[in-house]
């Protein structure tokens, strides 16, 4: 089976959103660490996750999502969401990521927020 | 209260890597040919990939296989798709499972998979015993609107 | 040979119009997950199409349901998979069916399902008992390339 | 389940193109002709047949495409198809289809042999 996350990154003048694509799994989560740990290297401490195209996830792609918002904390930056369907919202909520990453409706909303 | 409609599926799925993607794809046709709204569908495929997964990272079962059944019924007031997911592997204690868990909310690397089953799920119930293996059954209901 | 992979699908479904859809989409997405191509998971597709729409139109069954099963085996030099189609209704004569064909590539109307079947699939034979119901059973292969 | 055929017109200057989208069973099949048979009480003779977007055929659904050829042949127009799936073009020569309707890969090779 192939249910490879695909991730995109783009650098913004204040920080990078990441977008993803397809099912956030273990080997998934691990691909968006990859990419979220050369950008912390880089000096990147505002970090937009856009979901957009993941329909699925599963606990332990999760657990490692919660390892890089701990990460980023640990570095003074912060990381936040966007383009959740409604049952990954309710999902991330009890894994307990909605409480230390800002969850928004639409990238406009977060760049907003985020200022990037 | 007639039922008018039922239709079964059993699924036989050996251990390997996204094969919970494939479970899921398939509660997930059936319910949509069943008329669930498409929150519940997701809600439904994500409580089976849990399990799925558990039963993968586990039940160290030795027969490397993944038991399937679901069962659709269409009845006056909506309808209700029951799901088992089965193992063979070595079975655990729900109880002191639960009793590992932290609060839901509080972040935790692990130790979420029945919490969420539970809660994207109108009732679950687990049947486990020593080395004889785990049942975990689980109903979602949409009422007519 | 060794057998690396094996997945088996039971599926019961109500005559309900179009049903064949539904047993055709779980074939095909077990077919793809087991690395088939494109070109024969749609045969594969087509064959349970008209194997489901001969239960639901000749059988006059009773119980009203198609069980289906799917199985899959993969094995060192490619994989393969095996389709049972069965209905529990009045049965027929196979030779009786095939001796009302006309050529293939003749215009006709209909009597073409089992001709169709039999051109999808590498295999194909039909237990059927007057009364006692219907089962067709086809095999696809795909060799490693 | 909706498994229901969606079909399109657009008028040629000598003829039709019928655009069909999903599944040709007996219910499709019947959508069909009753596009046809309004195109041809319309005076078309000559009617092309995009199947682009079908990927499913079942044999109740080809008869039915065949009543409309002999309906059109009757009246000395001609049917031609294009854009199958290769299974869905071998489906149409056992069912003896392809005997007395052209059959082509694209719509432009259809247009031009056709003189739409
Ligand atoms: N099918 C199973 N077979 C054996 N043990 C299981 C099974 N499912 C769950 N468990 C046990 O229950 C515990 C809690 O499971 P879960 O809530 O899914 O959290 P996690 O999988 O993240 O540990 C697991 O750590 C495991 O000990
Ligand atoms: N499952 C079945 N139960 C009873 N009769 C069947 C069944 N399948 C096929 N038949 C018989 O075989 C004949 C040939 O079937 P088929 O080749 O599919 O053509 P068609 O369905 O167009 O008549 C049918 O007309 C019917 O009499």
């Amino acid at each position: 089976m192939t249910e490879e996350l695909k991730v995109a990154v783009e650098r913004k003048p204040r920080g990078a959103v990441l977008y993803t694509k397809g099912y956030i799994n273990n080997v998934g989560g691990e691909e968006i660490a990859n990419r979220a740990y050369e950008l912390m290297d880089d000096g990147v401490r505002t970090l937009l996750l856009n979901l957009r195209e993941t329909k699925i996830v599963n606990s332990i792609g999760i657990s490692i999502l919660i390892e890089i918002i701990e990460k980023m904390m640990d570095k003074g930056g912060k990381i936040a969401f966007c383009c959740l369907t409604p049952v990954i919202h309710k999902t991330f909520q009890i894994m307990g990521l909605a409480n230390y990453a800002s969850i928004f409706d639409n990238e406009e909303a977060a760049s907003k927020e985020l200022g990037l | 209260m007639t039922t008018t409609a039922e239709r079964q599926m059993e699924l036989t799925l050996p251990m390997v890597p996204d094969i919970e993607i494939a479970a899921a794809r398939a509660v997930g046709n059936l319910a949509r040919e069943m008329g669930m709204s498409s929150e519940h569908v997701d809600e439904m495929m994500h409580a089976v990939i849990e399990a799925c997964i558990n039963a993968r990272e586990h039940s160290g079962c030795a027969d490397n296989r993944i038991y399937l059944r679901f069962l659709g019924t269409s009845q006056d007031d909506g309808s209700r798709i029951d799901i088992w997911v089965t193992d063979h592997g070595r079975g655990f204690d729900p109880e002191e499972a639960r009793s590992r868990r932290t609060a839901p909310g509080t972040p935790h690397k692990r130790g979420r998979g029945l919490q969420l089953i539970e809660l994207h799920m109108d009732e679950v119930d687990i049947s486990t015993t020593l080395n004889g293996g785990t049942t975990i059954h689980m109903v979602k209901y949409e009422k007519k609107s």
